[in-house]
């Protein structure tokens, strides 16, 4: 546990002196730029308010890929699945007209089944014919993307807008805000929670958790593989899903043209630093927003061009995973060298 | 004789808490079978590897011809005349045998090209040179366990190295074998080459070896000549204390079928027959062992049974109920399993000693859970690894620590804890003891026969023929996939059955 | 001496939904801004929000904490915009290319009439595409035109260019592609070959950045592109042989100005077609090859546009 | 017949980088190392072509730089999965990510401009007109007057198939691949092939992105490898690595990119823009299908 804060916080602190080195280069001022960025992303209420909305897609696609990859299934496909489920939320809120107490739970759940349809459909390519849910989850990103496009372009497009987009949903389906924190937030911990207690509580969680270590041994000792990867393909599409009707929802309240363009690697890139850990997938995707929020206020205060934040980004996950390398590699240097020094006593 | 290698003080720690070696200092001489014995886990292997190349000393002084030398990787001892064949052929099986032999030396051509007339060539005159029985072109993975050895003896010698390491190199050979792998060394040691011989079989390094070490818990026991020791004084030295082998099968009386396996055949996905009808009962409070090279079916039979792979006929009951299609699950209920592969089979190294435990419990016993199956009952699991920890005497730190941090010894009790706990009727072991010590495995042997006076059913496939005589009650052979033999353990001899593992067939010439 | 009522308005922000770097719309509107900065030499900050839904909002209110006058190209957070600019009456909101209207009416919009522009671009290729004595070209009546991706804006270039080029012969056939892709050269690329294959002979590009690879397209064949949104002529000489520019620099340039000398009204609507110069045919060229008969031609309905005795039709989606 | 042409030279065009970065790939993949980034060593490869063409007016600069940039990336994954032995699935992301990043950044800071950069001062890699062939009709049309590179990649090919399957770096590349320890204790540290695997598949991905910026077209636009990466990686999964099979594989993907763009005329263009990535799917398929057979039968 320890050694995992001080990896990440090592990690996160070397990336950002790059970053420093870069902008001194450069010519900018590297204090003044990440004094600007945090203000921006942590200042006062408004700013934390959107950074936590902005957390929302960033922590849920990497919920998926975190218990993905934990238990198994290379679930690569967040970004298609997050553009089915906000499809099938934006959908549900243009056609149904119930009071908000109905019209969110509905449109949450249609987010829920938008997401876990799309994976469902890489599950069973898998199941019947073992096609890897490695390539069919890359390449039903792309499919989903036109055909989501699509669908906004001719099916439930917006006569009165200029770019392709559907009209806003129904009112009563928009997650209310309170004061400047959208409620969207509180569905994310939630799921966080729930998560968290399925993967580590639970009965399924720790077949998942077992067989993603060692699939023969849980085989052998009775664990439904087949049945379990199919569980786990659909729960963490319809997260990733949960994480675009989020999105429709919190935000435009309408499935515009590029809503989940700038997710595509975020959720697996923060798996991936997070070691496939829950808690630690929740901090750096609040982290990540963090830097993706305060990129706007870097940029508008000293001008720093916000593309940095994306050179940042791949650098911290580049030096956590080397760290970690590294760290196990030192720790067994260190119990070697005590253990020498035992013996010669 | 001179002194052809030194090995001065070598230390060798494995993080985060084993010696392996422990300040071992011991010389070889050129042109002799210098045999190294010792227990499991004494730390012979890991003094050769060091002497190899293949793993750095933390310190200590190696000489070799009278200079200091330490070899940083296998290419460097090689190129100055040490191999080694190691206790696990290390072989390409997609490979054929001259690809084998001359990788990492291979003669080119022009680009870079692979002369292959040129390299067949050169393995052909070797295999003619010391006389091997085998064929250039076959693909390593077709050929015999021992024919594979025979690749990695030939590799060597195709590199012409004058030092010969061989890291127990009858354990995976049939009592037949043994002999004509002995002369082959000693035609070696004749022609001026040095063997150092690794094993624990006191026997063969009686009759084989020139001079012998002993090794204990990675410290020097000593060095005897052969000539001047005898297997008891060795065996002492090996172990630290004198060996009782204490008598352990007691007569009982058996009972009713508990698992019948009706002609079971499998053909595999390339059309290779791997069984071809097998047919064993086991009944309660009867241990049957089933004894075979390896390679000769006992994985698929274990696959089989397991469930992991659907034979192409035959029939499997257990308690009269069918299994042979059953799911996983199902046959758990009616099967305990010791796998020979912990690391990917018998545990989750990475998980923790709890988690293991509770694996495949957690389905068949109601206590492991609450609100209907749905949510684990962690009080429930740690007082049941608790349990298993009293039991089985187990060494850990906490019931949370990873697996993987137990000794071997340990992590087989775990896991026998487990299975021996699930009170499924028939029980299967597959290779039990493989890897553990002398210790440990007297202490599987044990709890293995504490199940038979139980009135358990026991099938167990070892390759240690030994093993087998001690506590079987039958044995049954398998060769090339058939069952050849079904002998009273009482009434045969380890050679009747060394036969019947080579051979497929009794010896003509019984000598009995 | 200052005048009281005058708004302050040295802080200016260029707020888009996407980002800079199309060689076209945006970067036209960015030119503008520049202008403004060594014109008037107030300061000056660009917002690219990525296509990020999660940006919009705090991207405005950013850019009312930061500025007094803001330029916005909305698309996709029209609402939000609304929204904002009925919180802060007292900044000026200049929304480009699409009309938006709060309900306190303060954001005055430009909307720029493409379909003019493009109807002489029409006129050209079509012309073009008639008259075999320039090199290369075949007699097939055949022109064509490459999309980023299927979007109203896109298809109401399409539209008009159709229109303009079947104003010179009903027979005149337009053939489109769409990339699906704004960034991807290559497949811009490939797609203009495949137009040129067919036997189009005129390719006009609408595809920002992939665009490029049409224009690259159109000299490895030796047959001839037209630009779009900003002068492309000089990127492939010899082969581009007109551009649509959609001038928004110059929009801004305007607006502004209107608020320096005072004569900014907020909440009118803009429009600016070829009378504004805002959105124009242009053929300055270092090697231009149309004939001047085109050149003139166009100019001729230009005129007639600009006069008001030709009415452009007007697409709705 | 015009436009059946065409198909076939967008085929061959389009198939090019593709298929440069798979063979690339297939080495790594012989050598037992999951290679995901060969999107970022191909973007990386792009940028730093363009780099070099524009400040030496040189296209053999801009190759040369092209494949200098992959390569530092190709050491950065040796420094990561190798020597520090991180997960080369992770890796593999974290250098995408930061490829991707970087040439943005990069574009901004030393060219001025988003999005794409193009000019005159770029100079591209020659076509080349095969004399004799080129006269012959229709066969002239295919064959003749492709970039430079496309006839470099055919070259490349055959020395990749000849190189895995005849030489020594061959024998020993696969022996990697199968069982790293067997050739670790023939004298040859696996480790050491795995890193020429790798340094070979980064200066083919380098040939790739320069064939993106400076052979097909001749600008640099921001993720400009468009996914290219991860296709040449589905091509080498799905074949086995088979450098032949690869090949045909980059071919097919090279004509239903084409394909697409050509079936607009019957379907909206979202759904042909599909069609490479459902052909891919098709192949996964087809491929998964014969497998499950020859596992039967
Ligand atoms: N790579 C390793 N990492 C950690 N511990 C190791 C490693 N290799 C060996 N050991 C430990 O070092 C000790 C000596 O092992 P070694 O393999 O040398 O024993 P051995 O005498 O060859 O035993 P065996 O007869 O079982 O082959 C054992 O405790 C073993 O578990
Ligand atoms: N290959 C290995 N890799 C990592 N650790 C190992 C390895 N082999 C052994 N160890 C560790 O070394 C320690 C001692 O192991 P070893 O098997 O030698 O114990 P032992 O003293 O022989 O005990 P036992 O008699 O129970 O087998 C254990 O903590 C084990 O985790
Ligand atoms: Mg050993
Ligand atoms: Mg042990």
């Amino acid at each position: 546990m320890r050694q995992k804060l001080i990896n990440g916080l090592v990690g996160i602190f070397v990336a950002m002196l790059l970053g420093a080195g870069v902008m001194v280069m450069q010519g900018y001022q590297p204090i003044e730029t990440y004094l600007a960025l945090f203000n921006y992303s942590l200042g006062n209420w408004y700013s934390i308010a959107t950074t936590l909305r902005n957390s929302v897609p960033l922590v849920l696609t990497g919920l998926s890929a975190s218990v993905a990859f934990a238990s198994g299934p290379v679930n690569l496909g967040q970004p298609g699945q997050l553009l089915m489920g906000a499809l099938l939320a934006t959908v549900g809120g243009l056609y149904l007209d119930l009071p908000p107490a109905m019209l969110l739970p509905i449109l949450i759940f249609l987010a829920l089944l938008g997401g876990a349809l799309w994976s469902g459909v890489a599950a069973l390519l898998r199941y019947w014919f073992n096609m890897s849910e490695f390539i069919t989850t890359l390449m039903l990103n792309m499919i989903a993307d036109f055909f989501t496009y699509w669908a906004i372009s001719y099916w439930f497009f917006d006569k009165a807008a200029y770019s392709p987009m559907t009209p806003p949903i129904n009112q009563n389906g928009w997650m209310p805000e309170w004061g400047d924190f959208n409620t969207s937030v509180i569905i994310m911990f939630i799921a966080v929670l729930v998560v968290w207690f399925i993967f580590t509580r639970s009965l399924a969680g720790y077949e998942w958790r077992i067989s993603g270590q060692n699939n023969l041994f849980a085989r052998l000792g009775g664990v439904e593989i087949d049945r379990n990867y199919m569980w786990v393909m659909l729960l963490t599409g319809a997260l990733a899903g949960l994480a675009g009707g989020l999105v429709v929802l919190a935000g435009p309240h309408r499935f515009i043209k590029d809503i989940g363009a700038n997710y595509a690697w975020d959720g697996v890139m923060i798996a991936m630093v997070a070691n496939n850990g829950i808690v630690a997938t929740l901090l750096y995707g609040l982290f990540f927003a963090i830097l993706q929020t305060g990129a706007l206020g870097m940029e508008l205060i000293t001008a720093v061009p916000s593309e940095l934040i994306m050179v940042i980004q791949a650098v911290i996950v580049l030096v956590v995973v080397a760290g970690r390398g590294y760290l196990e590699i030192l720790a067994s240097k260190l119990a070697e060298r005590r253990k020498m020094r035992e013996r010669a006593i | 004789m001179n002194t052809i290698i030194e090995m001065q003080g070598i230390v060798k720690v494995f993080p985060p808490n084993v010696v392996a070696l422990n300040d071992v200092s011991v010389d070889f001489r050129e042109g002799e079978i210098h045999a190294i014995v010792g227990e499991n886990g004494a730390g012979k292997s890991t003094l050769m590897k060091i002497l190899y190349g293949m793993q750095p000393a933390n310190s200590g002084r190696i000489r070799y011809r009278g200079q200091d030398a330490i070899f940083h990787d296998p290419g460097e001892a090689i190129a100055n005349g040490i191999g080694m064949v190691h206790q696990e052929i290390i072989l390409i099986p997609e490979y054929t045998v001259w690809q084998n032999v001359v990788l990492g030396v291979e003669p080119v051509g022009l680009f870079g090209r692979i002369d292959e007339k040129e390299a067949r060539r050169r393995v052909q005159a070797r295999i003619q040179e010391f006389n091997f029985n085998l064929a250039v072109d076959a693909e390593v993975g077709d050929i015999s366990v021992a024919a594979r050895q025979k690749v990695e003896i030939l590799k060597l010698l195709y590199r012409d190295v004058s030092v010969l390491i061989m890291d127990e190199p009858t354990a995976v050979l049939t009592p037949q074998e043994i002999p004509q792998l002995f002369n082959e060394l000693r035609r070696l040691r004749d022609n001026g080459h040095t063997i150092l011989f690794i094993s624990h079989r006191l026997d063969e390094v009686m009759e084989l070896s020139d001079r012998i070490t002993v090794l204990r818990r990675g410290r020097k026991i000593g060095t005897v000549d052969t000539a001047d020791t005898s297997k008891e004084q060795l065996a002492q030295m090996m172990v630290g204390r004198e060996v009782i082998f204490s008598p352990l099968r007691q007569e009982q009386q058996i009972g009713d079928v508990v698992a019948d396996i009706q002609g079971i055949t499998y053909i595999d996905a390339m059309k290779r027959e791997r069984l071809k009808d097998i047919s064993i009962r086991v009944r309660a409070s009867e241990i049957v062992g089933v004894a075979g090279v390896e390679g000769n079916g006992q994985f698929e039979l274990v696959n089989v049974l397991m469930g992991l792979l659907k034979p192409t006929s035959g029939e499997f009951f257990v308690c009269g109920e069918r299994l042979t299609h059953a799911s996983i699950l199902d046959r758990r209920k009616k099967i305990a399993f010791v796998s020979q592969d912990r690391a990917s089979m018998g545990a989750c190294l990475s998980a923790s000693i709890m988690e293991n435990v509770l694996m495949t419990h957690h389905r068949l016993n109601k206590r492991f859970s609450k609100f209907g199956g749905l949510v684990l009952d962690y009080a429930q699991a740690n007082r049941f690894t608790e349990e298993v920890r009293q039991k089985l005497d187990v060494q850990m730190d906490s019931r949370q620590a990873v697996f993987r941090s137990l000794s071997g010894g340990n992590q087989q009790k775990v896991i026998l804890g487990r299975e021996l706990s699930l009170g499924a009727p028939f029980i299967l072991l597959d290779q039990p003891t493989r890897g553990l010590d002398v210790g440990s495995i007297e202490y599987v042997h044990q709890q293995i026969l504490r199940m038979r006076a139980e009135s358990y059913a026991l099938l167990m496939l070892s390759s240690d023929l030994d093993e087998l005589f001690r506590i079987s009650d039958r044995i049954v052979v398998l060769h090339r996939g058939r069952i050849v033999a079904d002998l009273i353990t009482a009434e045969t001899s380890i050679t009747e059955v060394g036969y019947f593992m080579l051979e497929g067939k009794p010896n003509a010439t019984k000598i009995d | 001496a200052p005048k009281e009522e005058q708004v302050t308005a040295d802080k200016v922000v260029y707020l888009i939904n996407g980002a800079l770097g199309d060689n076209a719309f945006y970067d036209s509107g960015q030119a503008g801004i520049d202008r403004i900065a060594e014109e008037f030499g107030v300061e000056t900050r660009t917002i690219e929000c990525n296509f990020d839904a999660g940006q919009y909002e705090p991207s405005l209110q950013a850019a009312v904490g930061y500025a007094d006058v803001i330029f916005v190209i909305s698309y996709g957070f029209e609402d939000q915009l609304k929204e904002i600019a009925d919180k802060y009456p007292d900044k000026i909101f200049v929304n480009l290319d699409t009309v938006v209207q709060n309900s306190k009416n303060t954001i005055t919009s430009v909307d720029f009439i493409e379909e003019e522009s493009a109807y002489l671009a029409g006129i050209a290729a079509g012309m073009l595409t008639l008259d075999t004595s320039v090199p290369n070209i075949n007699p097939e009546k055949i022109i064509g035109a490459v999309g980023g991706d299927v979007d109203p804006v896109i298809s109401a270039f399409i539209f008009a260019y159709t229109n303009g080029a079947q104003s010179v012969d009903p027979d005149v056939v337009v053939e489109t592609k769409y990339l699906g892709d704004w960034e991807d050269t290559a497949k811009g690329k490939q797609a203009a070959l495949q137009l040129y294959d067919i036997g189009a002979d005129v390719v006009f590009q609408i595809a920002a950045a992939a665009g490029m690879g049409v224009l690259q397209a159109a000299g490895e064949r030796g047959l001839y592109a037209i630009g779009v949104d900003t002068n492309q002529n000089d990127i492939v000489p010899g082969h581009v042989v007109a551009s649509d520019i959609k001038d928004v620099g110059l929009a801004i340039w305007n607006v502004y100005n209107s608020i320096n000398d005072g004569s900014y009204k907020p909440g009118e609507v803009l429009e600016y077609g070829l009378k504004s110069g805002a959105v124009d045919v242009v053929f300055d060229a270092q090697v231009q090859v149309l004939p001047q008969a085109i050149i003139d031609k166009v100019a001729e309905a230009r005129q007639q546009i600009i006069d008001g005795t030709l009415v452009i039709e007007r697409y709705v989606p | 017949m015009k436009i059946a042409i065409g198909l076939i030279n967008g085929m061959i065009t389009a198939a090019t980088p593709i298929l440069l970065a798979a063979l690339g790939g297939t080495l790594t993949f012989y050598a037992g190392i999951f290679n995901i980034a060969m999107e970022g060593m191909m973007l990386a490869g792009a940028f730093f072509a363009v780099i070099g063409s524009y400040f030496f007016n040189s296209w053999l600069m801009g190759i040369l730089f092209a494949v200098l940039a992959s390569l530092v990336m190709a050491v950065i994954f040796i420094l990561f999965s190798v020597v520090l032995k991180t997960d080369e699935f992770v890796t593999g992301i974290g250098l995408n990510l930061f490829a991707l990043g970087a040439t943005t950044y990069f574009l901004r800071q030393i060219f001025k401009v988003k999005g794409a950069f193009s000019g005159p001062g770029i100079v591209s890699v020659p076509n080349i007109e095969i004399p004799l062939i080129k006269d012959i009709p229709l066969v002239g049309e295919i064959l003749s007057g492709h970039n430079l590179i496309v006839y470099l990649t055919l070259i490349i090919t055959i020395w990749v198939a000849y190189l895995v399957f005849k030489t020594r770096f061959g024998l020993r590349l696969r022996a990697a691949g199968y069982n790293p320890t067997c050739l670790d204790t023939s004298g040859v540290p696996a480790d050491r092939v795995r890193i020429w695997s790798l340094i070979i598949c980064g200066a083919l991905c380098g040939l790739a992105g320069a064939y993106l910026s400076l052979g097909y077209v001749t600008l640099f636009s921001e993720n400009m490898s468009a996914g290219r990466g991860w296709i040449s990686l589905a091509a080498v999964i799905l074949v086995n690595g088979n450098p032949w099979g690869i090949a045909l594989i980059s071919l097919l993907f090279g004509f239903s990119d084409g394909l697409g763009l050509f079936l607009q005329r019957v379907l909206p263009s979202q759904f042909t823009s599909m069609v490479p990535y459902v052909a891919t799917l098709i192949a996964l398929f087809v491929y998964s299908i014969r497998r499950k057979e020859t596992v039967l039968s």
